[in-house]
């Protein structure tokens, strides 16, 4: 992990309310795994805000791209940075996505927002030829990111939105178990709101495939200290609970390993 | 580094005054990554309890005007942990190791004192009567200057480093809370711990945390935190170490000012990791542009 | 406007829930060259006392983190010039005027209730008992469970308008005072009045007010004062009226949930003369966007 | 008074740390006297920082100017305030210098920043024809403001610099008394730091001639509600006093009403 002064290449709007931003760092883009993410302080120097989490989206040579929605003040201020604005980051931090080492075919269930650390995901996982399929929901065709490159990448892609406006009316999870009775992967990798992490974790439990989940949680400091953010996941005896950070022992965890309720 | 910044808080001897706030720097190892740790004046650590606790449900952190709500609720992995997992690397820093000791009855404050006492490597003890995150003991023994006097009067007659005993701010009167356990025995005082506070979310109508109610540090509570060390220097005759809402040098320097003998910096960290030592840095600055020869010539020196 | 906003607070009718903080909008007529102050749900005016206060020395005013620090000291001519000469402006806006009553002994108090006893365009009493910034009087009264229920009891057996008691935040339980004044005879609850609260200028090395302490308010204390009210709120019956760094709808909202029937905005009103009614027509559509009938469906509607 | 969104028009760095901008508003142009104020909202939109109040520096036309210096966060966010720039403004403030109808001839007593207000004073004073004397001090000579505009127009100016770069070394209040003794104005009007003003109050008196000073104070609200910017005045009965709002009541006040002890 470092603290870099990194700065902004380029900055673009994807879509209402959703943009990318390419930032300058080869500390950060060589050593970042997918699933990892960066904590980014956003707004002026003397303003007292907690930096706020960002997956780390793409990976090109020695920049990183990150994608965001904008919801609030911090990513407002991050959706208005301009080339050449230096950003103070944090990062690479936390545990990635585990990639088997033959693995084969590998699922994603992507919901909403939960495509910004696929994407980095599936650049690797091609790279290494493994076959991919992709679940993708998202509330409105608008807001399917990245659809035509998962579709172009992918060896099916299946597709929900909440409204019908593109693929089958509902949530992702509502088509996975019929998806999966159609493709058999070794492995899924979820990323998205709980509920969509919640369902695919007790789906890939009843037919036994392997899933990791990216889990989101508020943060403060970021880098494991605070043990602010924490996920409830099982304890080493049964029955018994523990609650781990998601910063540092996460945002990636084994799907069984957690403690949904 | 000068000597002119060094500080002695209760026979604790510190390169300087600045140190961490207990719980915002874990046992250090994470922020060592970050800063080199070994130029702290001191490491306060994460509170610990005699068995492990979980802590409470997340969310546990939320974001208001200047300042976070936080609920921890003084998770960590107990004492014997402590000794045997993090101390081995603080050791390893050379600075003073101060533990942040906690507990739901006066029976595991003292378990705690037991196991560490004449441990390697730990220079003294902050006992932890002020946190507003547990349903036990915490702030409760904080509140009433009789509990708190009868808490401390007991750690005192067990524990073999000096006793830093931490107050709440949720009280009327703090002084009166300070009088009577420097009576009882504290070697030093820390304060301020967080304030109870709550943030509703406005879309969910739920509470922003899980346990509704939440402590508040930050900038937002400077001004708070800022009036009790200056009203409790004046009241007691021991050392104080102030906290609450320092996030630059000046921020530290008013708490100087006021009374404080040594400050700790808290939420501040988790914005810019290096506030610390920046800070160390810039105090030695100010020190060196007044001529001013030690801390003596800046502690207590608020002009009235 | 839409009744749907209309509350009651013991008694007193509010075509919404939007008042302003006592010392803050004074007795409306400079606010009145920038907003219609007639729109707003009541106006409570800078506290009052029998005869003319001067007020505190200056420096009275501080910026600190997303707040103020405030020493005024209740300056006011007296309750016979507010009667004669602040009143007549207030009658022809028509809306409630409730005027915040203050003291340094009870006797003071109940002659200025008495003095205001049947004036005509008086709609409510707000009894400063949590003043922080006077030496006698104030905050002392309001600390005490017992000193307050004494005051209240007798404030309460001479008022002829709805009694409201305005309650300090810096005590260890406010529910018990808040019992204890309900308990007294108080008809509603206002709260809170401003933190305790200091700041130093590291240039000079003095504090920054002439006082040395004063009242913190706005944005910052906002966790602290929204706490407050839910807990009071689920320990008394009468309706409370909220404040404490109330400065965008959102903030309002969050009160509503805790528990408060309406909502005082004070520190906001400095930078942005134009809150109140933005909060007014941002609740309104907040209630009909959600098909909300009455305040009724927002207040005390906490989901925990 | 007026609550403008008014428009920044140019805006303009003086020397270090000193600044002048130039503010589009018919309103607040055409209603101000010397000596009147505006109280402004620095910082983006959702930070809290209370207004501060600039003096009225010059009105051109729709337009008026501030001169100040950065000496905290908020005159530091001014100074980078660009063309194009929408302010929110309160003004115009507060009591101004009062001009007597024949009046024949005044001296400006000015202490560094103090000089602000008076350059629009002094447009009116040249336009009514009145004889304008100037004593003006400050730390050094590149601070002393629009000294070659007021030596043009004066007929006569007295300098000081506490370093002696300009002028006699010392405070201008050093100077006055000297000054006085050469020229002998009808009515004083002294702006700057509050010992210059007490000094200038002091000598005024004794010499009998008419003093007006602007006295500086921490805001609120800037309207006259919050009762703040207190200025120790002398009250109604000998001894007694009260205190002023130095927004709405001042911040001109006649010298030997102030209290300065
Ligand atoms: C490991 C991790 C990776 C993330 N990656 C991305 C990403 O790649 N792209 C992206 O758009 N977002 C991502 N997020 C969420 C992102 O951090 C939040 O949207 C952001 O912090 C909001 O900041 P804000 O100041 O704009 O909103 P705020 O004003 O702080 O809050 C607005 C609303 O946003 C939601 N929110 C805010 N912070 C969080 C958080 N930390 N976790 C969950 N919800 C939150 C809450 O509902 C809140 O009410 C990630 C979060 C985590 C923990
Ligand atoms: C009626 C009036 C007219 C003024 N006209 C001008 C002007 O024309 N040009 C100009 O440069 N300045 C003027 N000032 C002073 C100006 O308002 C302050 O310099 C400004 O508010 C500082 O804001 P800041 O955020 O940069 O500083 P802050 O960060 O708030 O404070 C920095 C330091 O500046 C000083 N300061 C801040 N505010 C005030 C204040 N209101 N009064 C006195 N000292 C203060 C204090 O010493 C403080 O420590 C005027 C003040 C008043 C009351
Ligand atoms: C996340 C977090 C955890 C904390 N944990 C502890 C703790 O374990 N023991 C303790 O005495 N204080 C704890 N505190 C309180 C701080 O030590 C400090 O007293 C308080 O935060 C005020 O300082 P600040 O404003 O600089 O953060 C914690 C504070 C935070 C923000
Ligand atoms: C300048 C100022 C003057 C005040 N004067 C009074 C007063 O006369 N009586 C009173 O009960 N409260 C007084 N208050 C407290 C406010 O009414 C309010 O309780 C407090 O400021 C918290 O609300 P806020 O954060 O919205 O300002 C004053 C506050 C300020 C800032
Ligand atoms: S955010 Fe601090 S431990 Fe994860
Ligand atoms: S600043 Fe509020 S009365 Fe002058």
């Amino acid at each position: 992990m470092f603290e870099v002064k990194a700065e902004v290449i380029a900055s673009k709007k994807i879509t209402k309310d959703i943009y990318s931003i390419k930032i300058l760092s080869p500390e950060i883009s060589e050593n970042a795994v997918p699933g990892q993410f960066v904590h980014l302080k956003c707004g002026e120097d003397k303003s007292f805000i907690l930096r706020r989490p960002f997956s780390i989206h793409r990976v090109d040579g020695k920049t990183f791209e990150l994608l965001f929605e904008v919801v609030g003040k911090g990513t407002r201020w991050l959706s208005e940075a301009k080339s050449h604005l230096t950003l103070d980051i944090l990062g690479p931090i936390g545990r990635g996505f585990s990639i088997g080492d033959n693995l084969k075919s590998v699922m994603f269930v992507v919901g909403g927002m939960g495509v910004a650390p696929l994407v980095f995901l599936s650049d690797q996982l091609i790279k290494r030829k493994v076959k991919l399929y992709v679940a993708i929901g998202a509330t409105t065709k608008d807001r399917l990111l990245y659809f035509m490159d998962l579709k172009r990448i992918s060896y099916k892609i299946f597709v929900s939105t909440d409204d019908g406006t593109c693929g089958q009316k509902g949530f992702v999870t509502d088509l996975l178990n019929n998806a999966l009775n159609t493709v058999k992967p070794e492995q899924i990798y979820a990323c998205g709101p709980r509920a969509v992490l919640r369902k695919t974790a007790e789906i890939s439990k009843e037919l036994k495939i392997p899933c990791e989940v990216s889990m989101v949680e508020r943060m403060a400091c970021g880098i494991g200290a605070c043990l602010g953010c924490a996920c409830k996941t099982k304890g080493k005896t049964n029955g018994d609970f523990e609650y781990k950070r998601v910063c540092v022992d996460g945002p990636v965890f084994d799907a069984e390993e957690v403690v949904w309720s | 580094m000068r000597s002119g910044l060094a500080v002695d808080i209760a026979g604790i001897k510190m390169k300087n005054p600045l140190m961490t706030a207990s719980g915002t720097f874990a046992s250090g190892r994470e922020y060592s990554k970050l800063i080199d740790i070994s130029r702290l004046g001191a490491i306060v650590v994460k509170g610990v309890t005699l068995k492990e606790k979980k802590g409470n449900p997340p969310p546990r952190i939320c974001e208001t005007p200047s300042g976070i709500l936080n609920s921890i609720g003084l998770q960590n992995k107990g004492v014997n942990y402590f000794v045997e997992e993090d101390l081995p690397f603080l050791r390893k820093q050379k600075i003073p190791v101060i533990v942040n000791v906690a507990g739901s009855t006066i029976e595991e404050y003292l378990g705690v004192i037991e196991r560490i006492n004449g441990v390697h490597g730990i220079s003294g003890i902050e006992l932890n009567i002020s946190c507003p995150n547990v349903k036990e003991g915490g702030m409760i023994f904080g509140s009433d200057p009789k509990m708190a006097a009868k808490i401390v009067k007991k750690a005192k007659s067990v524990a073999e480093a000096p006793l830093i005993v931490k107050l709440t701010p949720n009280v009327m009167d703090i002084c009166e809370v300070a009088s009577a356990v420097v009576e009882a025995g504290a070697d030093a005082l820390s304060l301020i711990n967080s304030v109870l506070g709550m943030a509703i979310d406005v879309k969910t109508f739920r509470p922003r945390l899980a346990t509704t109610l939440g402590g508040l540090s930050g900038p937002a509570i400077k001004p708070i935190a800022l009036r009790m060390v200056w009203d409790v220097a004046r009241t007691v005759d021991v050392p104080i170490i102030g906290m609450g809402g320092i996030s630059c040098l000046e921020d530290a320097i008013e708490f100087f000012l006021a009374g404080a003998t040594a400050v700790a910096v808290g939420t501040a960290n988790f914005i810019n990791p290096k506030i610390t030592v920046e800070i160390i840095d810039g105090l030695e600055t100010f020190l060196e542009e007044r001529g001013m020869k030690s801390m003596d010539e800046l502690i207590g020196k608020l002009k009235v």
